[in-house]
């Protein structure tokens, strides 16, 4: 019983983690339809400001804001200068998000060296609290608390805000959009450094989860996040959310019960999603045949 | 009349290049270049294989590398097992042709029942759970270490291997150009424009999306047959997302649907990847020349939004209808060369 | 009476909101039957569980004297059922040529011919340039579809359900957005059709004036039911559909 | 086997290496040129890995040459190409040194894979590889030729040395290592290598490479109640944090692993007081290679140390040299293989031997402590025994 | 009063030369009614009024200040209101999140002229909560029209509105435009003569991307000759 509480908690912290991550990108690739194959690329910025902030300033929560802030700053340039132009192309995105994607993880090679980079929690979200056998990470329950926060605001922001409706409407059709008198570009800036400010800040909480950093993070975790945002539903922040914490939660049992397929537990999932609910688990029909 | 003309030239063009290329090792003795070639003539076959899904069909699969890895493990597996002699090279080939075969049936029934990102991540899904049994089956393939096998005799010579490739790759291309260009290959495309149209005008989708996913899973099968030759070694990289990013970017660099782009796109990548690399010696900004390869994707996008071979067809017709009605210019003869949103 | 097609107690429902409800009709071999009936009617509706995009949530479909209601879209037009689409629907970036070709091709049954290039065959590109002329678009055969003006689409789609020759036509307001000068030649392809008296058509329209001239008999969907079935002047006078659909101003219309 | 600059290289076929004698025609006197191939990660994922072998070379050749880059008369060159932790590129750029550049010897490279697929090259052109520091035992073993050798240890080697530090009659020992074949071959061999020393392996726990969950799979460990937890990792992400995040020593399970590179090093921070093995660390070895190593690495490289794999490199150098010296510069492939097999050269890390059978070469691992140290800021592995070559010797798995 | 004027216009779209010179003038308060062919450019002069086909040349004047280089929604916000032709509805967002997307405030004012629009189409009451893509082809219409309507504009540029619609709903829509007539300016593109007649106040004629012909309606509708030439109604 205890195991399972641990596990448990475990697994929900990881899915938490994975939501973070991917938060970004249900509103950059569920919401606004843009391919972003430099997302992953935002998390390791994020991910190597922030903790290069933190461990120079000493303080977590400045770290945090530096690695929001850089991100947020990575994604009004990417906007302006890369996604801007091909709005609408899937295939122009994919090869110039990808462009950005190379230069940007090795400039991070440039900025920080190619070594794997050491990340610690702040002193007070190290250990855990033990009750018995059941033990809780510090640093897992912050996780778990920051990804509900940010999931709140998400959803706040996107159902009782006319924000939502107005980028979809603009991926349906832009044109109509302007007629209506909605500046489109900026509610897509908008949303794009949002979306960019998020991925920083799941980057930096990355780190001191798996405790280091390095620079194939982004390619290796922004595949994950696409599937998160793909099985969730495009677009739904709840879904993304379920579909996080399917992914934690099952890695973890599987891990623990039937350890022999851990490694192909993600891609069941995905193939059981897909095959018995082929638009995602809070997708809408429209994306059904 | 003109541009029936300019057809055989562009064709004329391409055959002197074919067999310029063929002479080309009894010129130039430098086996590296051979095998970059190669390298470029089985990428190309691997991408142009995804361009019939992509390009024609309106497809996208994020796990197209399975397909290659198929290929890579039959040989590498066969040869190892059976020995290096022909017979089995063809026994692996046929294996290869009947599994891909299997497998991208069943892939392609899927494609019926689910949407552009949908079915890519159905793809992605599928490819990797192959390398995780390539990963697994570590009896048979050693896992991600991989092992290294001896080819026949006869394709053991780097020269002889670069003409099987190349006249490998202009049958596939050939191949590919004559089925696109036919009435079959013409519904593909408009299943790409609106597949519930062509469902009204009679035709089954269902039949033309196979026939696709089937034609495109055994060309890439048979890509990886010679990777792996050429490499005599094989290991979990062959299923692994990246080489089905390679594909994709070959395609969308060459230009979408026009086939020869996937050439033009794998050559333009393999030199850029070495070319830059090797000016690191000439100075050092070059040793991050990964950042300058991105740099590229991201000015073909701007000044190439077609791909290559897509745009500079659009350019071209368009210089020529802009020459024969200067006034008012009629619209393109023949368009086949477009970037359509595959979303 | 030579009924070719058929429905028994056609009903659909979207939710909770039923669109088509038990609606029975005959229609005659080789005649022209009209649709009307206010927006939302049912009358596309209709149409799609005809041809086959939806299936119904109860009834049946024959055709001459067959069931399909189980049946694919496919295999209704391979039977004989061809419809044109309300809302434009045709394929954006193919040239209006190679549009029409497409039906041309499956109304000659070229479905999986895999190696001949298309340039070889003539009679294919032939028949499709015919109908594109026959539309009036021959200026624009190698346009984009995209690049049409809205009514110069609606004659495209008309050129592909002619393409098809089929036996039974579904036409869904064939003239809407079409201009006044164009609308007497697609009724006169139309009305040579209807007099041919080989094929069968099926029109949705909102234009009266052209309902009354054209059919041979009229239908009248009314908030998903069948309202009422006859002759043109026996529709005309009924007073429920003055009321719910003509209102006070089809004397006007030229 | 040509001539450094160019002309007649088309007739000197490199099948036939032209002996020590016939110099250039040019008017300078140039000494016949050694090209070595050095084939190594510089980017990509293994491209930190791949800058400290790069430097190990260089040091290692001005070394054993004293400065001159010169032996037995020959001076020596090498070339760097980059095989972006890649198979495909590995063996373009090996085709390309041994064909365009016409290299002697290979040198590397930063991973397995890379390494494997340019075995069968090696054997087609007849030119020794030094392999340096791929792992896999496969390269020593089932996909080994003549004319591989290997100064890097074996994924076997490390096994060896681990259980050497840990295993005794009576421990219980679980292991955990990543699911793919570097872990897999690392707990065999370890399993095999600590049960010989009386030791029981009581659980296999393996973890997904790409994980960064690992509570689950530390949980089963902590269940099974092991004296000593044995660790195979390697890879950026590292299960350390959630080891101590779940008190696994406070439990009375020993840590135990293979000490990495520096800068994995101080990802360590929570284990010290862990006993394991390491293929090197800068303050392991007493001997004079060592001290030039260190003193030179420093001057080199503002100040810098030389770190895990950076002996492996400069030993690569060292063999080469050696080889070159016993044969008196003669390059014929053959005449070097007889030379090198059982050869003993020096390194940082004390003599090398390659042993006849598979050319591994056999070399001192260490068993060490990770303890906080003054003048370090991350955990440094003290020095509890050197394991001499003969202990840390791994079966010969190629049957030759 | 002038409230918009389009002064020789000239639009290309990609290499083609669409609107070729189309000049006129729309006085405030009153309905004008721009008539051609098919493919003649009158859905082009309008999209090129909104910003969405840029002009090359010439001058578009709304409220005196010269728009033709604006961005779409500045010139939106300026008090325009647009019904395209293919009716831009969003296909999945329902009826309410339609509209809701197009309310630009939301006052009293716009509450009261709601009301009027679900009084005028009760058919969208009807299907609030139903997605946009699942309307008939009139009720997209309807929506395109009260999307346009439920703003405070001081002029509308609808397209083909009739097009699709019940003789019944078409009279509505007249009669809608009728009220409107005090505040607002309506410029509509229309096939059907009998509405653009019994509504127009003055016409213009588009053909071939020039504009050939202008003035009043009621000119219009006994210029037998002027009919034929250009509108093919005999
Ligand atoms: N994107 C485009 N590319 C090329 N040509 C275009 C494009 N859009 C429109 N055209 C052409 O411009 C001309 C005018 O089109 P427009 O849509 O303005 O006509 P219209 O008067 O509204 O016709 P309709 O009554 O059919 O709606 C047509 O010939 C059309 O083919
Ligand atoms: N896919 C669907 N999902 C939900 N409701 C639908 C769907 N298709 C149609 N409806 C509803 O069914 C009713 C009938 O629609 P239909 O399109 O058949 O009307 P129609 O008679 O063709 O009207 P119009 O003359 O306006 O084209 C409408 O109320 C419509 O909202
Ligand atoms: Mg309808
Ligand atoms: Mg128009």
């Amino acid at each position: 019983m205890e195991m399972l509480i641990n596990i448990t908690v475990n697994g929900l912290a990881t899915g938490m983690l994975i939501f973070l991550l991917a938060a970004g990108l249900t509103l950059i690739f569920g919401l606004m339809d843009v391919l972003n194959f430099a997302h992953g690329a935002l998390f390791l910025w994020g991910a190597y400001a922030g903790i290069w902030v933190y461990t120079s300033s000493g303080s977590f929560l400045i770290g945090i804001i530096a690695a929001i802030i850089t991100c947020c700053i990575l994604g009004y340039l990417l906007e302006r200068f890369i996604v801007k132009p091909v709005y609408g192309n899937h295939i122009q995105q994919i090869l110039i998000t990808l462009g950005a994607m190379l230069v940007l993880s090795e400039l991070v090679k440039v900025v920080w060296g190619p070594n794997i980079i050491h990340a610690r929690a702040p002193e007070w979200l190290r250990g855990s609290w033990e009750i018995g056998d059941i033990f809780f990470i510090k640093y897992r329950i912050f996780i778990i608390f920051v990804g509900l926060l940010v999931f709140g605001s998400l959803l706040f922001l996107l159902n009782r805000t006319k924000l939502g409706l107005v980028v979809r409407a603009g991926v349906m059709d832009k044109e109509m959009v302007q007629a209506l008198g909605i500046n489109i570009r900026k509610v897509f800036l908008f949303v794009f450094i949002l979306g960019a400010g998020m991925a920083g800040l799941g980057g930096m909480l990355f780190g001191p989860y798996s405790g280091v950093i390095y620079a194939e993070i982004g390619l290796e975790y922004g595949i994950l996040a696409f599937i998160v945002v793909v099985i969730g539903g495009m677009g739904s922040v709840l879904g993304s959310m379920i579909a996080a914490l399917m992914v934690g939660l099952l890695g973890s049992y599987a891990a623990y019960f039937l350890p022999e397929i851990a490694l192909a537990v993600n891609f069941l999932l995905m193939l059981a999603i897909l095959i018995f609910k082929p638009s995602g688990i809070m997708g809408m029909k429209e994306a059904l045949k | 009349m003109s541009r029936l003309k300019q057809l055989s030239k562009f064709k004329l063009t391409l055959s002197v290049l074919t067999i310029g290329l063929l002479f080309l090792p009894f010129v130039t003795d430098s086996r590296s270049m051979l095998i970059m070639l190669t390298k470029i003539f089985i990428f190309a076959v691997f991408a142009m294989s995804y361009d019939l899904l992509l390009g024609y069909t309106g497809i996208v699969s994020f796990g197209h590398a399975m397909f290659f890895g198929i290929g890579a493990y039959t040989v590498a597996i066969c040869l190892k097992a059976f020995g290096p002699s022909i017979p089995v090279l063809l026994l692996a080939v046929v294996i290869t042709i009947i599994f891909t075969a299997i497998v991208s049936f069943l892939v392609g029934l899927l494609t019926l029942r689910l949407k552009a990102h949908f079915f890519a991540m159905l793809t992605l899904a599928v490819a990797a759970l192959f390398l995780v049994a390539a990963e697994k089956w570590r009896s048979l393939t050693m896992g991600n270490d991989g092992f290294t096998f001896v080819i026949p005799e006869i394709l053991r010579d780097r020269v002889t291997f670069y003409i099987v490739a190349l006249v490998f790759m202009v049958i596939v291309f050939l191949f590919l150009e004559r089925f696109t260009q036919s009435p079959m290959g013409r519904v593909l495309q408009a299943i790409r424009e609106n597949e519930p149209r062509v469902e009204s005008l009679g035709y089954r989708v269902m039949h033309y999306k196979i026939t696709a996913n089937v034609i495109a899973g055994v060309v890439a099968g048979l890509a990886g047959i010679l990777y792996a030759m050429s490499l005599r070694f094989v290991n979990t990289a062959v299923f692994a997302t990246e080489l089905t990013l390679d594909a994709l970017l070959i395609t969308i660099i060459g230009g979408v649907g026009t086939l020869f782009g996937a050439i033009v796109g794998a050559a333009l990548i393999e030199y850029a990847r070495h070319g830059l690399m090797d000016l690191a010696s000439v100075h050092w900004i070059f040793e991050r020349w990964v950042i300058l390869l991105g740099t590229v994707f991201i000015l073909v996008v701007m000044f190439f939004p077609k791909g290559i071979v897509g745009t500079t067809q659009s350019w071209w017709v368009k210089r020529q209808m802009n020459k024969v009605n200067k006034l008012k210019p009629k619209p393109p003869a023949k368009n086949k060369n477009f970037t359509q949103d595959v979303g | 009476m030579d009924t070719i097609l058929e429905t028994k107690q056609l009903t659909i429902a979207f939710g909770g909101h039923v669109a088509v409800s038990e609606v029975n009709i005959e229609i005659e071999r080789n005649t022209l039957k009209s649709i009307i009936g206010p927006n939302g009617a049912g009358k596309t509706t209709f149409f799609n569980m005809i041809s086959g995009q939806l299936k119904p949530t109860k009834g049946q479909v024959f055709f001459k004297g067959k069931d399909i209601t189980k049946m694919s879209p496919t295999q209704r037009t391979r039977l004989g059922i061809g419809r044109s689409f309300q809302i434009t629907n045709v394929f954006p970036h193919l040239t209006c040529h190679e549009n029409v070709r497409l039906a041309v091709q499956a109304q000659m049954k070229v479905f999986y011919n895999m190696f001949s290039h298309f340039s070889r065959l003539n009679e294919i590109n032939e028949k499709a340039s015919e109908y594109l002329k026959m539309v009036k678009l021959e200026n624009k055969e190698k346009e984009l579809a995209v690049n049409l003006a809205h009514g110069e689409k609606r004659k495209l789609e008309i050129a592909m359900l002619l393409a098809l020759e089929t036996e039974i036509l579904l036409l869904d307001e064939p003239t809407a957005g079409m201009s006044l000068e164009e609308v007497p030649m697609i009724l006169d392809v139309i009305r040579t059709i209807r007099d041919e008296r080989k094929r069968t058509i099926v029109l949705i329209e909102h234009k009266m004036d052209m309902i009354l001239d054209l059919s041979d008999s009229i239908m009248v969907l009314f908030h998903g039911k069948l309202l009422a079935d006859g002759e043109p002047e026996e529709i005309m006078k009924n007073d429920q559909v003055q009321k719910a659909y003509l209102g006070g101003l089809q004397d006007d219309a030229s | 086997a040509c001539n450094s600059s160019d002309t007649g290289s088309k007739e000197t076929s490199n099948e036939n290496p032209p002996k020590t004698t016939t110099p250039a025609a040019d008017e300078k006197k140039e000494l016949e040129v050694v090209k070595i191939g050095l084939l190594t990660s510089v980017t990509g994922a293994l491209e930190a890995y791949g800058a400290q072998t790069i430097k190990g070379f260089e040091l290692g050749l001005e070394f054993a040459t004293g400065g001159t880059m010169e032996v037995a008369g020959k001076r020596i060159e090498f070339i760097i190409e980059d095989t972006e932790t890649q198979p495909d590129v590995a063996v373009q750029k090996a085709t390309r040194l041994l064909e365009d550049h016409k290299v002697d010897f290979i040198v590397g490279s930063s991973s397995s894979g890379d390494t494997l697929a340019v075995l069968p090259l090696m054997e087609e052109y007849k030119k020794i590889m030094v392999v340096e520091p791929a792992v896999a035992d496969s390269i020593t073993g089932s996909n080994w030729n003549k004319y591989i050798f290997r100064t890097g240890r074996s994924s076997s080697q490390d096994a060896v040395a681990g259980a050497a530090a840990i295993a005794k009659p009576g421990v219980k020992i679980a292991t955990l290592a990543q699911d793919f074949a570097f872990g897999r071959d690392g707990v065999a061999a370890f399993k095999k290598a600590a049960e010989a020393l009386g030791a029981e392996l009581m659980h296999e726990e393996f973890a997904d490479p790409a994980g960064v969950d690992f509570s689950s799979n530390i949980q089963r460990i902590i269940n099974a109640k092991p004296d000593y937890l044995f660790v195979i990792w390697a890879g950026a992400n590292s299960p350390w944090g959630q080891l101590e995040d779940m008190r696994v020593q406070e439990r009375g399970i020993k840590l135990s692993t293979g000490a990495p590179d520096i800068a994995a090093l101080r990802t360590m921070e929570d284990m010290i007081g862990m006993e394991g093995f390491t293929v090197y660390h800068h303050s392991l070895p007493d001997n004079e290679v060592n001290d030039w190593l260190v003193a030179e690495h420093q001057k080199r490289h503002n100040g810098e140390m030389p770190d895990l794999f950076t002996p492996g490199g400069f030993a690569s150098a060292m063999a080469i040299v050696a080889a070159l010296e016993k044969t008196n510069g003669n390059l014929d492939t053959e005449t070097l293989i007889t030379a090198m097999e059982g050869m003993t050269f020096e390194t940082p890390k004390g003599p090398m031997t390659f042993r006849p059978e598979d050319h591994q070469a056999l070399q001192t691992m260490y068993a060490i402590r990770l303890e906080r140290k003054d003048g370090f800021d991350y955990p440094v592995p003290v020095l509890l025994r050197a394991l001499s070559p003969e202990e840390s010797a791994p079966a010969i798995m190629n049957n030759r | 009063m002038t409230l918009l004027k389009v002064d020789n216009v000239h639009t290309y779209i990609q290499q083609y030369h669409i609107l070729q010179g189309v000049s006129f003038e729309v006085k405030q308060g009153e309905v004008t009614v721009l008539l051609g062919r098919n493919g003649a450019g009158k859905t082009t002069t309008l999209r090129s009024i909104m910003g969405l086909n840029p002009i090359t040349s010439g001058s578009i004047t709304f409220k005196g200040e010269t728009i033709g280089a604006w961005p779409t929604h500045k010139i939106a916000n300026a008090g325009i209101g647009y019904v395209p032709e293919d009716q831009g509805i969003f296909g999945g967002l329902t009826v309410e999140e339609n509209m809701k997307v197009a309310m630009k405030k939301k006052d009293d004012a716009t509450l009261e002229r709601m009301d009027w629009i679900l009084d005028l189409f009760p058919d969208l009451k009807q299907f609030w909560k139903k997605n946009g893509g699942h309307l008939s082809g009139g009720q997209k219409q309807m929506l395109s029209i009260a999307r346009a309507y439920i703003n405070d504009n001081d002029m509308l540029l609808i397209d083909e509105p009739s097009k699709g619609l019940a003789p019944i709903i078409v009279e509505k829509v007249m009669d809608s435009i009728n009220q409107m007539k005090d505040k607002t300016t309506v410029v509509l593109v229309e096939q059907n003569f009998m509405m653009a007649s019994t509504i127009g106040d003055c016409f213009y004629i588009i053909d071939d991307g020039h504009s050939v012909h202008n003035g009043l309606m009621n000119e219009l509708k006994h210029n037998e000759e002027l009919k034929r030439q250009y509108l093919g109604i005999a």
